[in-house]
């Protein structure tokens, strides 16, 4: 059923002065509201909430206004990437390459190496670099769902800052990894009763949160991961 | 000698076969007598998975993946091991087999490690593959994965993961069957049964990498591919290998302009499905030699215009001269595009055409390999039957002084060390290679050809048949296919070769040459992403 | 079936229709012999939001001639989306109207979902409506902005394009990106939404609600706004029709073609809405429609979240979605069937579909072609705008110079999707 | 004759340089700061010395530091010689105009301290100085012959660009400078009749009480005026000159230095217009109830305030200034409030809306008068 929602002109909007008057009564109320309490105003400080000067007096530097100072980021926000760790301190990343293959923009670069010191339960397959180049990341979040090892994330709850240099956006692997946190989900499944472990982590996983993860929790969030920050 | 037409498919043998007839799923099909079932499902069309079964080996039924009804029995039976008989019904279709392979698949996987991550299997793997078309569901069982040793060393090119083995028994009847040398066996026993080498052997066949394209698992893995790759990163280039005279079918597996691996076509009938570890290894030329990328005048590097217009030059006055002392050598390793338009060039020049070629190495064996290393010897040896002189001949001239200019065409000229210093006395060696060897201090003119990974064009092989290389990628910088520096040289001499393209050249060739009469052009095969060329595995 | 407004028909508010015809002399009495001025507008104007280039004849200030050439952002989405699988293809919709990336997003998943024959379960459709009226809103929200910023109002820009950061605040708490949400999978979505979003929205488009109104006091009855925009490039139904017109600009030449009502889906068919026309097909109706239509998107967000069901958000289809994390952790087949569907992409069987769906700016339509590999022969899109902007030339003609940018706003080409 | 000289130029310094330039300086930054607060937004708060930010008042300073040192480009084919001229000639006439404004009652410098009855009675005249650079009698003729001077900045900056899009933006504003002028002049004429006077100090004298503002005896007069001014100063909604939509404005290629005396010279006419209109309609510096020597009443209360004469003269120049702010803060309001007519439509209200209506305003005041006169 079709509404018409067409208007005609009428000699009192002919007059230009009415709606003038409640024009700026309407823009003016937005000033008057806004010059003494500044309550809709909502700039945000964007990529500028770590700078240093607003880390030491956030409450209200000099000339700033507005109701919101930072934004939250919220938890399934893709910032930039990290590389996940394992307890022993290596990335969990085995250089499986599927990130790169999901790739739409094709902005991860992962060269294999292999471990020669790898006793039988340990994984030989290692990324000898592995390199994103943020500038040319679209952001889709589709590595992260590639992922089958919980290597990567983009969790980090950062942004990507504005580099002077397109080089200072190709991040390697090291600041990947600085950003990373350890991931106790275990390397090559958790065994033979991973459902019933489940199960029983359900509750865990309700108490502690787990580690803001877009994809669905894998096991083993069992403690929020604390040295990512 | 005789050209054949390529390819020489299965062909038709003398007497027709006699037909039967069965019903697969109530649909009635004629199929050779005595045939295997599982062939013949496959080749009616029907979707038969298996994991055992290989064409070329025995039938042992171990995987039990290929289970089908037969007749009203209610048990279902490998069809890898039935032989089609005269109104056989077949149950293929019904959900009691797809519950059947189903349950085999998931059994299967039960042992199987979660390696897909690190196995260079992942992407072709056969397991992946029939898990996708008969499963898809998640297990049912709750038991821990039996451990046994990952990174096994079985030799020089193969290592072994026994957790991803699946027990097939493919890679130990191909040592037994088709390499005749034992060196593989099962070991233990029930769930513990792990693939070993024979007490004392090591897996070093010649044909011992065969086994990591067979296994229809990550198990046995080649170590010069090992986390080299992914599979389905690579581009696959159909192409002739260029180990020996013998010119197997093989696919270029390539990416950046790297070759990764050759693996034989994915096809029965070409070349048996094998490959011989040399030839495996034929891209490591490309990796191990010095390229040639720039044309060099005297080793200064100069363009290609001003080295084709001084070669031309040079020649100026030799042509026609008394006692030909022009000479025209073709290596046997070039194309017959090349080799056409080097004797074209002779022709031109009224030089003597000399064969360019490596002695025997006697490698050959039964299976593939011959003992000839050129690959092209058939085809350059058809551009001139008769007028054709060979290494020892050129190396006679030269010693006799006889030769003034020599125009050297391919890498494939192993001249005797004495000959060789008999080079600096002439006024004009001129050297197109792909590939920088002893000569190139000889030389004064060095025009960088294409190699064989980077060239359209045919070869011919030992055994006549004419077939078709094609290009995986651009060659580098300057160089580019020996015709077309013959072309160019020929435009320089004021000379029309007659074409200008690899094609052009192939049907000139077969207009004018005999042996080529009726040969084919051969198919087009794109280069293609492993990717999405298709279901691998 | 569509039926476009004739003029004498009775409308209701005691409304007639006054179409005046395609073409019409705006200046009256007598022009003065001038010569004629040929000015090329983009593709680098600072108003032509997207790259177009329009080059004018002018006569005086007096259109002649108004040749539209786009093509300037083409990036070559079809053809990038032949080497890529059907689900890498998300994130190359997000960007073709930027102003409604789910919209995108869910006209996409429909029509692989309709050549794979599947449809997503029901809590997932309901989720896509409700982020796709949001997205909707954000179009509209954004056009009309334009719109007003044109004319020359700057100030109510502001309040609806903060509107637009709120909604896109919503869509970046569910999907996790403010604008390339690349949310929606083919057979359901990427997660249910998160907590409290539902309390959120309804929130935010109240607040929504009460921002248009302000929009809507400070701008519809202006008399100067009334005049810029009333009887400006009118354009019939039916000519609408034949060049191809969908969507709020063809509703404002008074047809009442909306998909959502005609062929329903997703869940379209059970909510309540109406469907906003005009009378004139002028620049002011297609204003007023598109206005009209936000309240409506707002109505049947109200409705999703009271009909919303319970359940899961993607099918449960080991051949189209990718397993839960925790099974590719944990288990071979979970691992094998992640693998499969990363590297060979979803195996939609071979054929051809055609899906269309209602997007902020008319029919977005995805013409699809498999040949069973795992992706796609074929990616057609159907832009809505680009037939828009087929008639701009037609309907400016004998307009003033200023005529120009408003109606280039209404009917609100946006370049990554026209010129995809 | 030597003190006159210098007593002009410190009028000139004062009035023009530290109120004209200073105010219109200063509007640039209320004109982003206060349109942020009507959309919501922080407007410009970043410019700052070190940690004094001033909520963004060094703005105006950072603006025009990076204009002066931006690079002054000049379009190849561009008529250099009226190039160059054109913003010369936009911002002089706006300068000008301030000659003639009266900022201030007279003073007397002799009695500063003194809390006088009367000044002019007591005063020497060479001790009486007027506010004011030139008291001229016929100052508001010289006001709109100097002010249509500044068409030529905005036709020859147009033209000599050679840029179709700035030769639009200068027929524009020839043409609608040209029509509103006659509209402004039309609405002047009201105040004439009812003052008897073109010498702006003596219509100022006259508008002592807050019922004897032009804006009370004049409404219909003050309306049209001040929608003429803005037309005049080429602001929304009436800013089709520049259009920034459409064609971007008469300078369109012009940047930098030349740039920014566009720029200013717009903000100097917005102060103009502000002046003008207090010292015609809103009782220029006259304070209400405010008499020469105090308050006698304050809003209807009866007082008696005596004041000295120095304290007088500041309140007024006060009232004159804060006249002049909420007139500029009015036409900054409208500028972002309303939309922008077009071309046409521009002409239509000028000649067939506005012009009507100031000969009605005109001839229906000189009625009033003559009938007020008969009755007398």
């Amino acid at each position: 059923m079709a509404k018409v929602v067409s208007i005609k002109r009428t000699l009192w909007d002919a007059l230009y002065l009415p709606s003038i008057i409640k024009g700026l009564g309407i823009t003016l109320r937005h000033f008057f509201v806004n010059t003494f309490t500044s309550r809709e105003i909502e700039t945000l400080r964007y990529g500028e909430w770590d700078l240093p000067d607003y880390k030491d007096n956030p409450a209200k530097p000099e000339g700033w206004r507005g109701k919101k100072k930072t934004r939250d980021l919220p938890d399934r926000h893709r910032g930039l990437h990290r590389l996940m760790k394992r307890p022993d301190g290596s990335a969990r990343c085995t250089a499986c390459m599927m990130c790169a293959t999901v790739c739409p923009a094709n902005c991860i670069h992962i060269e294999a190496g292999e471990r020669e010191d790898a006793t039988s339960r340990d994984i030989e397959k290692y990324p000898a670099t592995f390199v994103i180049d943020e500038l040319v990341c679209v952001v889709c979040g589709l590595c992260v769902e590639a992922c089958p090892c919980d290597a990567l994330r983009m969790d980090s709850q950062q942004m990507m800052k504005p580099v002077a240099h397109r080089d200072d956006a190709v991040q390697q692997k090291d600041q990947l990894m600085s950003r990373g946190a350890t991931s106790i989900a275990v390397d090559g499944g958790a065994g033979a009763d991973w459902r019933n472990e489940y199960a029983r982590l359900g509750d865990a996983r309700q108490i502690y949160r787990p580690d803001r993860s877009f994809s669905d929790d894998p096991i083993g969030y069992r403690i929020r991961n604390t040295d990512s920050k | 000698m005789t050209m054949k037409a390529q390819p020489s498919k299965a062909q038709p043998s003398e007497t027709q076969p006699e037909l039967v007839e069965i019903a697969v799923d109530g649909e009635t099909f004629s199929v050779p007598k005595g045939k295997n079932l599982l062939e013949a499902l496959l080749d009616v069309g029907e979707d038969v998975s298996y994991f055992c079964y290989h064409p070329r080996l025995s039938i042992v039924a171990k995987c039990r993946q290929c289970l089908v009804g037969l007749g009203d029995g209610h048990k279902l039976v490998p069809a890898c091991q039935m032989t089609v008989q005269e109104g056989m019904k077949v149950r293929s279709k019904t959900e009691q087999v797809r519950e059947a392979r189903q349950a085999i698949l998931e059994f299967t996987l039960l042992n199987h490690p979660l390696d897909c991550v690190i196995c260079d299997k992942a992407g072709e793997c056969t397991l992946q593959r029939q898990y996708m078309d008969w499963d898809g569901e998640a297990s049912l069982v709750n038991h821990d994965k039996v451990s046994k040793p990952k990174k096994v060393d079985l030799g020089p090119d193969i290592v072994l993961d026994a957790e991803r083995c699946i027990l097939c028994d493919r890679c130990v009847r191909f040592m037994a069957e088709v390499a005749k040398a034992p060196q593989l066996l099962f070991a233990k026993r029930g769930d513990h049964t792990e693939v070993s080498c024979a007490p004392g052997e090591q897996l070093d066949h010649p044909y011992a990498l065969n086994v990591a394209d067979i296994c229809p698992v990550g198990a046995l893995t080649d170590k010069s591919f090992r986390f080299q790759s992914r599979v389905w990163d690579l581009w696959s280039t159909r192409t002739v290998c260029q180990g020996c005279a013998a010119g197997c079918d093989m696919e270029l597996h390539h990416k950046d302009g790297d070759v990764y691996r050759q693996v034989p076509p994915k096809r029965w009938d070409l070349n048996l499905n094998w490959m011989c570890n040399d030839g495996r290894r034929t891209y490591r030329q490309l990796l191990e030699k010095e390229r040639v990328t720039h044309p060099s005048l005297g080793g200064e590097r100069t363009d290609p215009d001003t080295a084709t217009t001084h070669i031309a030059e040079a020649l100026q006055g030799l042509i026609g001269a008394e006692g030909s002392p022009i000479g025209v050598v073709l290596g046997a390793d070039v194309s017959n595009e090349d080799a056409y338009a080097g004797a074209r060039i002779a022709q031109v020049l009224g030089a003597r055409l000399y064969l360019g070629d490596r002695p025997d190495d006697g490698k050959g064996d039964d299976i593939l390999r011959l003992n000839d290393p050129n690959p092209n010897r058939a085809g350059v040896r058809a551009m001139a039957n008769k007028d054709l002189l060979n290494t020892k001949a050129l190396a006679e001239a030269l010693n006799d002084g006889a030769l003034k200019a020599l125009l050297v065409v391919g890498d494939g000229l192993d001249l005797p060390a004495p000959a060789q210093r008999k080079l600096n006395a002439l006024d004009l060696v001129v050297l197109s290679t792909p590939f920088s060897s002893a000569l190139i201090k000889k030389a004064s003119v060095v025009l960088p050809a294409a190699a064989w990974t980077e060239i359209d064009g045919t070869c011919t092989n030992a055994a006549g048949e004419v077939k078709r290389m094609r290009p995986a990628f651009e060659p580098p910088s300057h160089a580019r296919p020996h015709w077309d520096w013959l072309v160019r040289l020929g435009v320089a001499l004021d000379a029309d070769l007659g074409f200008l393209d690899a094609e052009g050249a192939f049907s000139e060739m077969s207009a004018n040459i005999e042996t080529f009469a009726g040969a084919s052009w051969g198919d087009t095969i794109p280069t293609q992403r492993l990717r999405f060329s298709g279901r691998r595995g | 079936m569509a039926q476009a407004v004739k003029k004498g028909d009775t409308l209701p508010q005691g409304l007639e229709v006054t179409r005046r015809p395609l073409g019409r002399q705006r200046l009256d009495g007598v022009d003065l012999p001038t010569d004629e001025m040929v000015l090329n507008m983009g593709p680098a104007h600072p108003a032509t939001h997207g790259t177009v280039h329009i080059k004018l004849t002018l006569d005086g200030e007096k259109i002649r001639q108004a040749d539209v050439n786009v093509g300037y952002l083409h990036r070559g989405f079809e053809k990038e989306a032949e080497a890529h699988t059907w689900a890498e293809i998300f994130p190359y919709t997000d960007r073709l109207n930027y102003v409604s990336p789910m919209l995108n997003n869910i006209g996409y998943a429909l029509a692989v979902e309709k050549l794979l024959g599947i449809s997503a379960p029901k809590r997932a459709q309901w989720l896509c409506m409700i982020v796709g009226e949001l997205a909707r809103l954000a179009d509209h929200l954004t056009c009309m902005a334009a719109q007003v910023m044109e004319v020359g109002a700057f100030t109510p820009y502001f309040y609806v394009i903060k509107c637009r950061e709120w909604i896109w605040d919503l869509l970046e708490a569910i999907s996790g990106a403010r604008l390339t949400h690349s949310y929606v999978r083919v057979g359901g979505v990427a997660a249910d939404m998160p907590e409290n979003f539902d309390k959120q929205t309804i929130d935010i488009i109240d607040r929504i609600t009460k921002v248009i109104d302000e929009f809507d006091a400070l701008m519809t009855r202006n008399r100067i706004f009334m005049d810029r925009m009333m009887h400006i490039a009118v354009i019939s139904g039916e000519d609408a029709i034949n060049y191809g017109w969908t969507g709020p600009c063809l509703r404002g030449s008074g047809v009442d073609y909306d998909i959502r009502k005609v062929h329903p889906y997703l869940a379209y068919d059970e909510v309540d809405f109406e469907v906003p026309i005009g009378i004139n097909g002028d620049n002011m109706d297609r204003y007023l429609v598109r206005l009209e239509e936000m309240r409506q998107s707002i109505h049947i967000i109200h409705q999703c979240f009271a009909k919303m069901p319970e359940g899961p958000v993607a099918v449960d289809n080991p051949r189209v979605m990718l397993p839960p994390k925790r099974e590719a952790y944990n288990s071979i087949e979970g691992m094998i069937n992640h693998f499969k569907l990363v590297v060979d992409g979803i195996e939609v069987p071979a054929g051809e579909s055609y899906s269309y769906t209602e997007a902020g700016n008319g029919e977005l339509g995805f013409y699809l072609v498999s040949d069973g590999s795992g992706r796609p022969v074929k990616c057609r899109v159907r832009p809505p705008c680009f037939m828009q902007m087929t008639a701009m030339g037609d309907i400016l003609r004998d307009h003033l110079l200023a005529d120009i940018i408003p109606t280039f706003d209404t009917l609100n080409m946006i370049g990554g999707e026209c010129d995809r | 004759m030597l003190t006159f000289i210098i007593a002009t130029a410190i009028k000139v310094v004062f009035f023009v340089v530290l109120f004209g330039l200073t105010l219109s300086a200063i509007l640039t930054w209320m004109e982003r700061r206060q349109s942020a607060m009507m959309q919501d937004r922080l407007g410009p708060v970043r410019a700052n010395i070190g940690k004094v930010r001033l909520w963004g008042l060094l703005h105006p300073l950072a603006d025009a530091l990076k204009l002066v040192v931006k690079e002054d480009f000049r379009p190849p084919h561009a008529y250099r010689a009226l190039y160059v001229l054109a913003p010369m000639l936009a911002l002089l006439p706006a300068l000008l105009v301030f000659a003639v404004i009266p900022f201030g009652p007279p003073v007397c410098i002799d009695q500063l301290g003194a809390a006088l009855a009367d000044v002019g009675g007591m005063c020497k005249p060479d001790q009486l100085h007027y506010l004011q650079i030139a008291n001229l009698d016929i100052g508001l003729l010289f006001v709109f012959g100097i002010a249509s001077l500044g068409v030529y900045g905005a036709v020859l900056a147009g033209w000599s660009s050679n840029n179709n899009y700035a030769l639009l933006g200068g027929l524009r504003a020839a043409a609608q400078m040209l029509s509103y002028e006659v509209t402004m002049g039309m609405a002047v004429m009201g105040i004439f009749l009812v003052y008897g006077s073109l010498e702006p100090m003596s219509i100022v004298e006259q508008q002592s009480t807050m019922l004897d503002w032009g804006i009370v005896k004049q409404p219909l007069g003050f309306i049209l005026f001040f929608f003429a001014a803005i037309a005049e100063t080429k602001r929304a909604p009436f800013d089709i000159p520049e259009g920034e939509s459409e064609i971007v404005g008469y300078f369109v290629e012009y940047s930098g230095t030349r740039f920014m005396v566009f720029y200013l010279g717009e903000f100097i006419e917005i102060v103009f217009v502000g002046t003008l209109i207090t010292t015609l309609y809103l009782g220029g510096w006259q304070f209400p109830g405010l008499a020469s020597d105090g308050f006698h009443s304050f809003f209807g209360f009866n007082v008696n305030w005596l004041m000295p004469h120095w304290a007088v003269v500041a309140l007024q120049m006060g009232a004159f200034v804060t006249k002049v702010f909420i007139v500029c803060f009015f036409q900054l309001a409208i500028r972002w409030t309303l939309p922008r007519l077009r071309y046409d439509q521009l002409m239509a209200l000028g000649w067939k809306g506005l012009l009507p209506a100031s000969i009605f305003n005109v001839v229906l005041t000189a009625a009033v008068m003559l009938a007020l006169q008969s009755v007398k």
